[in-house]
């Protein structure tokens, strides 16, 4: 597809696309019961609106929006409006407490809030006594706010109204103001939620986004038709280039679910396409399944089992269209029929052309799981500082444990301790007022530091180990990789969540998190009682089976002479789930070690002494956000580790 | 698992201002008796628009008799009721349905055979203009029944039952059904919505979340709600006027703090609680 | 907790449910693995929202589950060391295990004494017994002697739970499950039948299982506690211990440090605090 | 009970149900017999009895002669439980069975002969009702597919009259006397009405219709009404099934004397009687056949069907008045077939060939005695106008004591000259009602004009 | 199994209020619809046209008619023969007094006339219910069929009492050459009488029963069918929330009556041909409250497929015992034994499924779109 290069800006492409597609559904919401469509045009007119309603408030050029909640289209368009009169978007993780948000929206001199119910709102109110240059709140879904008196608290078509109006008086407003837009001006400004310190803004132009957004849909052959759902945070980069930039180029629907819950039941509705995600949807799918197909009665179990095994066998060929033998072909149209076809059908995966999984390692059984179903599933390495793409892979080149070539467009290279960098036409401009951090992380020349250690392969195709400042050495000189490790552990569907110690140290430790529905689903099976996670988590057989699993990885582990000697010797299953809201995992769910190594060092210390048991005391944060505390007195096992050679004979 | 609560969020809260102007609600000396049982004795009170109300006692005291002889299941022996000004106190049930009052049971009424959608459209009822003969060739009627259905996914929506939608409610907990009863009668759109005994059967959580909605009926829909409860807790927090039966008569009725403190009914319905 | 599960098991409890699984209609998964123990001539009490599976356990326990197509799909249910799974409800009543249903259920073309005097029909031990033990049921439950010839259907809330006690009671149970006992009831009432249990638990030495939504009373009145949530238990204790946990008074006592919440301030938006997942 | 019997039997009966088309390839000349059975139900004796009589006396061709003329006969059950709409669904089953399709339906349920008169017309299939169904059908042409053989309800009514005529000791003393007409309420039941009427006012008796509701169980009211306060010289009755004894026993209780009520045919079997027990004593009963086993015929068919273990029915049936009902049935049957055959070949014969049969039909005396059933039929002569046949009808008493119909006339003429004019009258108003032409030429060189 | 789902989103109420929301579903029953229309006729079998399918939608139709009364309404009737003998009678004295009307428009007529006598025995029910009202519509169906017994007019005074369905026209004599609707014509066909195709009288009735079919699901999915199910549900709470119960069922006993009417002329001009009062008897009725038990209360398809169990089963059975048992048993004990399976067979499907056969399918429809999964 070839883009106008007039086009430079979102607010231009959108009302080029009121000329292109006025009728072709832009965006869905499943609200009151139904899928609510609102075609290009319409989306058109209410960004004018809603635009001239920001700026009657007094929005003006280099003002910066907050937005915060779910994926909502009016949200989506609260981006594009701000956009339109020059000013610049800031989506904040709907789910981060008061103080984190206080931070941020004091950091990015938020003038106005686009919120989208009373949570939000009531957070808001709570930290704009400390945020005097918040000015205007906003808020899309009324309710419970009828008795709300600030005066600066204003209904979403109250908004409209005042939009209204001001076009009305002012016709030409609005088109001035995009037009003044230049392809240098920012777009948006993303804050990442980082695994040290504060977040920091990520400034992207849309020279940044949109090149890398051209590029993309030329690789990827993205049309009008494609079908999107949007569950991702807003404030996260995937989400903004997935469902918003790529979708203003390409033309596609973007849909929003119903709610958190039914994500699921909303993706199976809509069916879409196009499908971005983490690698633990993913994994929680598999388990899902996995889990379910254990309730099925002998025989479609068996049938499941034989059926998973001859598209183990043939799957991936007849996905990437090499030769496979006549029996096995129309063995995997029978298995299409009976097994493959329905579970995806009871995925939502039926019309899924294209998916990418990111953020993270995902299991290579995973992985060839969804890919032998015959689903296009690729991975993608990418940064927020990078507008995503970095390395992506090709349809007909798809490796499990790789994340492929650099992305068009981009140069990647190794820097001698190991670290992955890159120059694109999509890097960032500069952290917002934070020129420090600018510069240590973007090289004069442009070359961008991720902080990841990695290698090419032979085939040109990039292998991430783990972050640089992770990747350390056990005493006698071993390579320790924890997140490979970790990756590793977490394969399994009984675990969870792990947490590798090593460097610096004589041998491996580990923390495990169970997976409770999978083993919770087991312990039911085989009648062992349990009242809670944490007595699940306790319980001999559990820890039984989980040895097992380990062992089963230090064996593949001793079968590489590099990784060998990082084999884990001792472990314990952690008494509590670890959380986001404890500081123990980011937004995104990513370990921080920092937090545990400070959080859990009575437990890392029985790990490398010969005690059979840790003790621990700690704080733990709710839900609702009240805090507690948790004492555990947890168990310790040694397992056995393989040498090398043995293996080998 | 031991935890110890330190903080608490802190959250926003509001003053509601009440203010009340108009009788909606009149009801003057009324008398039932069932076969020599007299259930109610000459009991009147009045209920403003827009307020919450609540008909409290103990049981037995004629709670339940006095929402019935407003929803017109009992006939008065004596008495009258008059509504917005008029005398309605030989109206049938469903007159006074179609007057633009609501009730839910004590024992929960729902039609157990139907979903919780169709549960809640058939409170429509009152409100459709469509004939059979339009349904059964369906496209005439449909418009009427898309703007019905929009109406009932307003109410799902501001109920929170979403999930349930299509789930035959004999198949629903205590707790959700009894929601779908009071999503029932605000599909009516009444004027006046009779609770009977909402929150009869449920925890703490639920309590909580009943007297939300509660709440946000009256806030957001503007509607009178009258309200028989036995939780004092959730009476005292949400009413603005109570009144107090006992043995069929009227001991006590006013705002809460003054029947709280009300000697006669201490003794007749709190005890020593 | 879990040790005090595990000597459960070994002490031989009257009734001990072990890991059970309950489906409804072959789809709809209730329970999810339900264990708990009631002591013989104790007082237990299943705590948890509607729809958590308090009144499910109690139905699994007394085979009543069929009647609703419902059925245990796994684990055991044992009483006085004997697999009861299998047997009728009528069978049971027979072996001394009687099921107070929610909602009173009485016979309400029926006067309150021919109510209480279908409780004996599985009664083999002669007319005289049963008259004397209608008076003790009248003993305990005076006002429904004044109430002996109203007819069910007329009769109070109250006193309609009084008779299907009552009714449970002419049995002779070894165990009573009691479900709701509370419900639709005043403070006052209720205070008055607790008592009444109470009192039947140490005289008749009556076994009491009581599913309760009032977490107050029924904690007040039982020396153990289950919290269900979700088809699973969650939390269980002494009834005392559960009373001063912070979450139960939280979640099921309405206070929160010293003050009790207004119904007023709660937050439509207001997320649970979850015990699983 | 093998599982593969079973899958095979599932089989040929998908092959059965869906396409009739497909016939088995037939070495063997056979002529198909549909047979419409009812032994379930409320009159499974009737159609029991009949079946064992009719399917014997087939059975005793195939043996005994190697079919007839070498056509072996061949007939195929099909339950109707005396269900109209599966008497339907049988006669549709079982039409287009067989090389030539079927030859002759015998629905043996006035219901089901009314729902196929029009069927078999268009199919072409002659209609059988002997001594039931339409009686007006007897105007071969307007009905020229239905064959209410030997005697029809007004006919049969005709001579019941003449014996009570006779018992009064001549028609003329009828003048005054009352009958009343003890009938199933049912079409099959008012059939006669019009007739006994007509001749009311012909020979001055009263009469008095007294509809039974079915099945016929609850008769007290109309037998109190009876007894009590019409008190009638006679009383026909005209019922069917479980209602026949029932109304013996009621007016042996309210004290009517049996000797006193005449029954028509469908009143007049062992079954209908024995359950009445010495109620029953001296009853008399209408029929075109008399009980018995003692025709040689019979005692052929006992030798060699029943002999060779293949008779249709218990022995101890054979001779009652359902399976003689059936053996004269088969006789009539046999010998149209045999009347066709002579003209068109020793073939198997279409529908309208097994027409020409009947409506050449001519069974003499000598004929019945060379059949060795002298006595068990009367002589009959069928034409195209007339498918009646007009055949005369025999009186017997039942005698309690010894289990047996006794005999107590010899055969009595029926009036025709009462009966033909309704006859056309009614016929023809059917013929207007559905716009028939009365048939004026006839195929095959008939004399119908 | 067969089921995808996925992609099948709603972005209208009218969509998703759909009668088959399901995609699968929607083309099954066109494939069904198609099947019916062209498979039957093509064939040519008689057998299969007539009382095979004819019966089964004759009977279907009269079954759905009780159903909305029984199943929707929740009232309970035993006087659907009754109501059928109305339209059968009706239809026959319409079409022989007043051959210019279309015969789709006579069936409706009959069809009103029945719905008019099902109002008028609908009175008792505002005040009785459940087996009180049953024996109060028995009374209906005995008074009808003593009327049609006993008044000549009804069956054109024929001597046993027997309506035989002349030969009618599809748009009535109007429409024959040269008459004022002469242009029909050619597409004037024969419907009923002896000279009617099988053909033509199976589609007929094929698309009555479609077109009356799809009728009533409108309304039961509709305001109508809710207050229905309303009142049959909880008549207090129905009352409460401003349904009128007379008028509500008045109206359910008013068009329930009309289904029955259809049906019964049905059964005199395309299915037999004839009938008498015999055909409309208690066992009728009986007969027709069996296949919506067995098909499941409360079920449109329930209807239909309680019907061909009743209808379509016996046959099959005498069919099978008659490949099956020739030779190996009396003609006697196979008739007995296929009412033992018969009625074996009812007890079973109510014992493991006593909502019906409709509740049966739907179980396994549910099994289907949830395969391989459990739940």
């Amino acid at each position: 597809m070839k883009i106008d290069p007039k086009l430079d800006t979102f607010p231009k492409l959108l009302m080029n696309r009121k000329i292109l597609s006025p009728d072709r559904p832009a965006i869905r919401e499943k609200d009151l019961g139904i899928w609510q469509t609102w075609n290009w045009a319409q989306v058109c007119d209410e960004v004018r609106s809603l635009a001239c309603g920001l700026a009657a408030a007094g929005f003006k050029r280099g003002d910066k929006l907050a937005i915060v909640g779910d994926n909502r289209p009016r949200l989506y368009w609260g981006m594009a409006a701000a956009q339109c009169l020059g000013g610049i978007p800031v989506p904040l993780y709907q789910d981060s407490v008061v103080q984190e948000m206080e931070y941020v929206i004091n950091h990015a001199d938020v003038r106005f809030a686009l919120v989208e119910d009373q949570e939000q709102v009531d957070k808001m109110l709570e930290l704009s006594p400390k945020c005097p240059k918040l000015e205007q709140i906003y808020y899309d879904d009324p309710r419970g706010l009828v008795h709300y008196t600030p005066k600066n608290l204003h209904n979403y078509d109250y908004l409209i109204e005042d939009g209204v109006k001001f076009y009305a008086d002012n016709p030409d407003y609005l088109d001035s103001e995009i037009a003044k837009g230049i392809k240098s001006d920012i777009s948006v400004i993303l804050y990442t939620s980082g695994t040290t310190g504060f977040p920091k803004g990520v400034i992207l132009t849309y020279e940044n986004i949109l090149s890398t957004v051209n590029s993309s849909i030329e690789f990827d052959s993205l049309t009008e038709k494609e079908e999107c759902l949007a569950y991702l945070p807003m404030a996260w980069v995937g989400d903004h280039i997935f469902s918003y930039a790529q979708s203003y180029v390409a033309g596609f629907c973007v849909s929003c679910p119903e709610s958190g819950e039914t994500v699921l039941h909303d993706m199976q509705e809509i069916g879409p396409t196009y499908f971005f995600s983490p690698p633990r949807i993913f994994e929680n799918l598999l388990t899902t399944v996995l889990v379910r197909m254990e309730d099925a009665s002998w025989i479609k179990r068996k049938m499941f089992d034989y059926f998973m095994n001859v598209a183990k066998r043939c799957g991936v060929n007849i996905l990437e269209g090499r030769s496979v033998n006549p029996l096995d072909r129309l063995l995997y149209l029978i298995g299409k029929i009976v097994v493959y076809g329905p579970l995806k059908n009871t995925m939502g995966f039926s019309r899924m052309r294209l998916a990418y999984t990111a953020g993270e390692a995902i299991g290579p059984e995973i992985f060839e799981f969804f890919r032998s179903l015959g689903i296009n599933i690729k991975q993608l390495y990418g940064q927020t500082e990078a507008s995503v793409y970095i390395t992506v892979q090709t349809d007909d080149n798809v490796k499990p444990d790789t994340c492929g070539p650099p992305f068009p467009g981009v140069e990647v290279k190794i820097s001698d301790a190991g670290e992955i960098l890159y120059k694109s036409p999509g890097v960032f401009k500069s952290y917002y007022k934070n020129p420090e951090a600018t510069l240590s992380t973007r090289t004069g020349d442009g070359w961008v530091f991720t902080g990841d250690a990695g290698y090419f392969d032979d085939d040109g195709h990039l292998k991430i180990i783990d972050r640089v400042k992770d990747v350390g050495r056990l005493n006698d000189g071993t390579l320790f990789a924890p997140k490979f490790l970790e990756n590793k552990l977490k394969f399994f569907p009984q675990i969870r969540e792990a947490v590798t110690f090593g460097d610096g140290r004589d041998y491996v430790g580990a923390f495990i998190n169970i997976d409770l529905e999978a083993v919770g689903n087991w312990a039911e099976r085989h009648n062992v009682a349990y009242a809670s996670y944490q007595e699940l988590a306790a319980n001999p057989q559990v820890y039984e089976m989980i040895r097992k699993c380990i062992e089963k990885t230090n064996r593949d582990l001793s079968a590489d002479s590099e990784i060998a000697g990082s084999q884990i010797k001792r472990f314990l299953i952690l008494h509590k789930e670890l959380d986001a809201d404890d500081g123990e995992l980011t937004r995104t769910r990513k370990v921080r070690r920092r937090i545990i190594n400070e959080r859990f060092t009575s437990l890392i210390d029985a790990l490398y002494s010969e005690s059979s048991r840790g003790h621990i005391e700690n704080i733990v944060t709710f839900e609702d956000g009240r805090k507690g505390t948790m004492i555990a007195d947890l168990e310790i096992q040694d397992i056995a580790t393989f040498d090398h050679m043995k293996l080998a004979s | 698992m031991d935890t110890a609560t330190t903080t608490d969020v802190q959250t926003y809260e509001t003053e509601r201002v009440r203010e009340f102007t108009n009788f909606i609600l009149e009801v003057e000396g009324i008398f039932v008796s069932f076969g020599g049982v007299k259930a109610l004795q000459d009991v009147s009170f009045t209920v403003y628009e827009g307020e919450i109300f609540s008909i409290i006692g103990p049981n037995g005291a004629g709670k339940t008799s006095m929402l019935n002889v407003i929803s017109g299941f009992y006939k008065a022996n004596a008495g009258r009721i008059t509504y917005q000004g008029n005398d309605r106190t030989k109206a049938s049930p469903e007159q006074v349905a179609r007057m633009g009052f609501a009730r839910t049971f004590q024992n929960i009424a729902l039609f157990k055979g139907m979903s919780t959608l169709d549960n809640i459209m058939t409170g429509r009822i009152v409100r459709v203009k469509n004939n059979f003969l339009k349904e059964a060739f369906y496209f005439p009627a449909q418009p009427q029944e898309d703007a019905q259905r929009e109406y009932v996914e307003q109410i799902i929506d501001f109920l929170e039952i979403q999930s349930i939608r299509k789930t035959p409610v004999g198949k629903l907990p205590y707790g959700l059904q009894k929601r779908v009863e009071l999503g029932r009668a605000l599909a009516m759109e009444p004027k006046i919505l009779l609770l009977d005994e909402p929150m009869a059967g449920m925890n703490l959580e639920e309590k909580e979340d009943m007297a939300r909605f509660v709440l946000d009926v009256n806030d957001e829909f503007g509607t009178t709600v009258v309200l028989i409860e036995h939780d004092m807790g959730v009476v005292m927090d949400i009413s603005d006027h109570v009144v107090v039966l006992d043995h069929g008569e009227r001991i006590a009725h006013g705002v809460p703090d003054d029947v709280r403190t009300n000697k006669d009914v201490i003794r007749a319905y709190l005890g020593e609680h | 907790m879990n040790e005090k599960q595990q000597d459960a098991s070994t002490n031989g409890a009257l009734i001990s449910v072990n890991n059970i699984e309950v489906i409804y209609d072959r789809v709809i998964l209730v329970l999810k693995g339900v264990s708990l123990e009631v002591p013989e001539k104790g007082i237990v009490t299943l705590l948890g929202a509607n729809g958590a599976g308090k009144t499910t356990t109690l139905k699994a326990i007394s085979n009543l589950l069929r009647a609703e197509r419902g059925e245990v799909t796994k684990g055991s249910i044992i009483y006085r060391g004997e697999r009861v799974d299998a047997m009728t409800p009528s069978e049971l009543v027979v072996r001394g295990v009687t099921q107070v249903m929610e909602g009173r259920h009485c016979f309400e073309h029926l006067t309150v004494e021919e109510n209480l005097l279908t409780g004996a029909y599985t009664r083999r031990d002669g007319r005289a017994a049963i008259q004397a033990d209608l008076e003790l049921v009248y003993e305990y439950f005076p006002r429904l002697k004044e109430r002996r010839t109203g007819v069910a259907g007329y009769i109070s809330g109250g006193e309609q739970q009084m008779t299907a006690v009552g009714r449970a009671l002419m049995a002779k149970p070894t165990v009573i499950l009691l479900d709701e006992p509370s419900m639709g009831l005043a403070p006052t009432l209720v205070e008055e039948i607790f008592e009444i249990i109470k009192k039947l638990n140490e005289n008749e030495k009556v076994t009491i299982l009581l599913a309760e939504q009032n977490t107050n009373m029924a904690l007040r009145y039982s020396q153990y506690g289950y919290i269900l949530e979700n088809g699973r238990v969650v939390m269980d204790g002494d009834s005392s211990d559960l009373l001063q946990n912070e979450d139960v008074k939280e979640f099921y006592l309405g206070v929160s440090g010293d003050k009790r919440k207004s119904f007023r301030n709660v937050k439509h938006y207001r997320r649970r605090k979850r015990w699983l997942t | 009970m093998k599982l593969r019997n079973l899958v095979l039997s599932l089989v040929a009966t998908t092959i059965a149900i869906v396409p009739f088309a497909v016939t088995q390839a037939q070495d063997t000349k056979e002529q198909f017999f549909p047979a419409l059975v009812y032994r379930t139900g409320p009159y499974a004796a009737g159609g029991s009895g009949f079946w064992g009589g009719m399917e014997d006396y087939m059975a005793l061709m195939n043996l005994r002669d190697g079919g007839v003329n070498g056509v072996m006969l061949k007939w195929e059950e099909c339950e109707t439980a005396y269900n109209s709409d599966r008497g339907v669904e049988c006669y549709e089953r079982l039409k287009n069975q067989g090389e030539r399709g079927a030859t002759v339906v015998h629905p043996l349920s006035t219901g089901i002969t009314y729902r196929l008169i029009e069927r078999a017309t268009t199919d072409k299939i002659p209609l059988i009702s002997m001594g039931y169904g339409r009686t007006d059908a007897s105007n071969g042409k307007i009905f020229p597919w239905v064959f209410p053989l030997i005697t029809n309800y007004w006919s049969q009514n005709t001579a019941k009259i003449k014996y009570i005529g006779m018992q009064e000791g001549g028609m003329e003393n009828l003048k005054g006397k009352k009958i009343a007409n003890l009938h199933h309420d049912s079409s099959y039941g008012k059939e006669t009405r019009p007739v006994l009427e007509k001749q009311a006012e012909m020979y001055g008796f009263e009469i008095r219709h007294y509809p039974v509701a079915h099945p016929g169980l609850d008769q007290k009211a109309a037998w109190l009404d009876i007894s009590r306060r019409y008190k009638p010289d006679w009383v026909i009755l005209r019922g069917w099934g479980v209602m026949n004894p029932t109304a013996l026993k009621e007016a042996a209780r309210t004290g009517f004397s049996a000797d006193r009520i005449v029954g028509v045919w469908w009143s007049g079997a062992e079954e209908d009687v024995i359950p009445a027990g010495k109620a029953a004593d001296g009853y008399v009963a209408a029929g075109f056949h008399p009980s018995g086993s003692d025709f040689p015929l019979i005692q052929e068919i006992l030798d060699i069907v029943h002999g060779a273990g293949k008779g249709n029915i218990s022995p101890q049936r054979v001779g009652t008045i359902y399976y003689n009902r059936g053996i004269v049935a088969g006789i009539v049957t046999v010998e149209a077939m045999r009347t066709a055959q002579a003209k068109f070949g020793n073939i198997v014969l279409s529908g309208e060939e097994m027409r020409w049969g009947l409506e050449n039909l001519s069974i003499s005396a000598e004929r019945i005695a060379e059949l060795g059933a002298d006595g068990l039929m009367a002589p009959l002569s069928i034409s195209c106008a007339d498918h009646e046949g007009g055949g005369p009808v025999k009186f017997s008493r039942w005698d309690a004591a010894s289990k047996q119909w006794v005999e107590v006339t010899d055969w009595i003429p029926t009036d025709k000259s009462i009966v033909n004019s309704m006859i056309m009258d009614s016929s023809m108003a059917y013929a207007s009602e559905k716009g028939i032409d009365p048939r004026s030429g006839m195929s095959m060189g008939s004399d119908c004009g | 199994m067969f089921y995808r789902e996925v992609g099948q989103y709603k972005s209208s109420y009218r969509a998703d209020q759909a009668i088959f929301p399901i995609t699968n579903d929607r083309i099954g029953v066109m494939l069904i619809l198609i099947v019916a229309f062209v498979v039957p006729p093509l064939s040519g079998n008689q057998y299969i046209m007539g009382p095979i399918l004819t019966q089964l939608l004759v009977f279907g139709l009269a079954a759905l008619g009780l159903n909305l009364l029984t199943g929707y309404a929740g009232q309970v009737s035993l006087g659907s023969g009754g109501f059928m003998a109305v339209g059968a009678f009706g239809c026959y004295n319409l079409v022989l007094r007043l051959p210019e009307i279309p015969i789709f428009i006579d069936f409706i007529l009959a069809g009103l006339m029945a719905a008019a006598v099902g109002i008028l025995f609908g009175i008792p029910s505002l005040r009785i219910k459940g087996f009180y009202l049953a024996v109060a519509t028995l009374a209906s169906q005995f008074f009808l069929l003593w009327i049609f017994d006993h008044v000549g007019w009804f069956t054109n005074y024929d001597p046993a009492g027997v309506a035989s369905a002349p030969t009618t026209t599809l748009f009535g004599s109007l429409a024959e050459e040269g008459g004022v609707l002469g242009f029909l014509a050619p597409i004037n066909v024969l419907v009923s009488g002896p000279n009617a195709t099988p053909e033509a009288k199976y589609i007929l009735t094929l698309s009555v029963v479609v077109v009356l079919a799809l009728l009533a699901k409108n309304l039961v999915r509709g305001m109508t069918g809710r207050a229905w199910m309303a009142i049959r549900d909880f008549d207090i709470a129905a009352e409460i929330i401003g349904i009128r119960p007379l008028r509500t069922k008045l109206l359910a006993f008013a068009i329930s009556s009309f289904y029955c009417g259809v049906a019964g002329a049905l059964y005199v001009f395309t299915y037999v041909g004839n009938a008498d009062t015999e055909a409309f008897d208690l066992i009728r009725s009986f007969t027709i409250l069996f296949m919506i038990i067995i098909g499941g209360l409360g079920s449109i398809m329930g209807s239909f497929l309680g019907a061909a169990f009743i209808v379509l089963l016996p046959p099959f059975l005498n069919i099978l015992a008659s490949h099956f048992g020739e030779g190996t048993l009396s003609g006697a004990t196979l008739a007995n034994l296929e009412l033992i399976i018969f009625g074996g067979s009812i007890v079973f499907i109510l014992a493991v499924e006593p909502q019906g056969i409709a509740r049966m399918w739907q179980i396994a429809k549910e099994k289907l779109r949830q395969w391989p999964f459990p739940y």
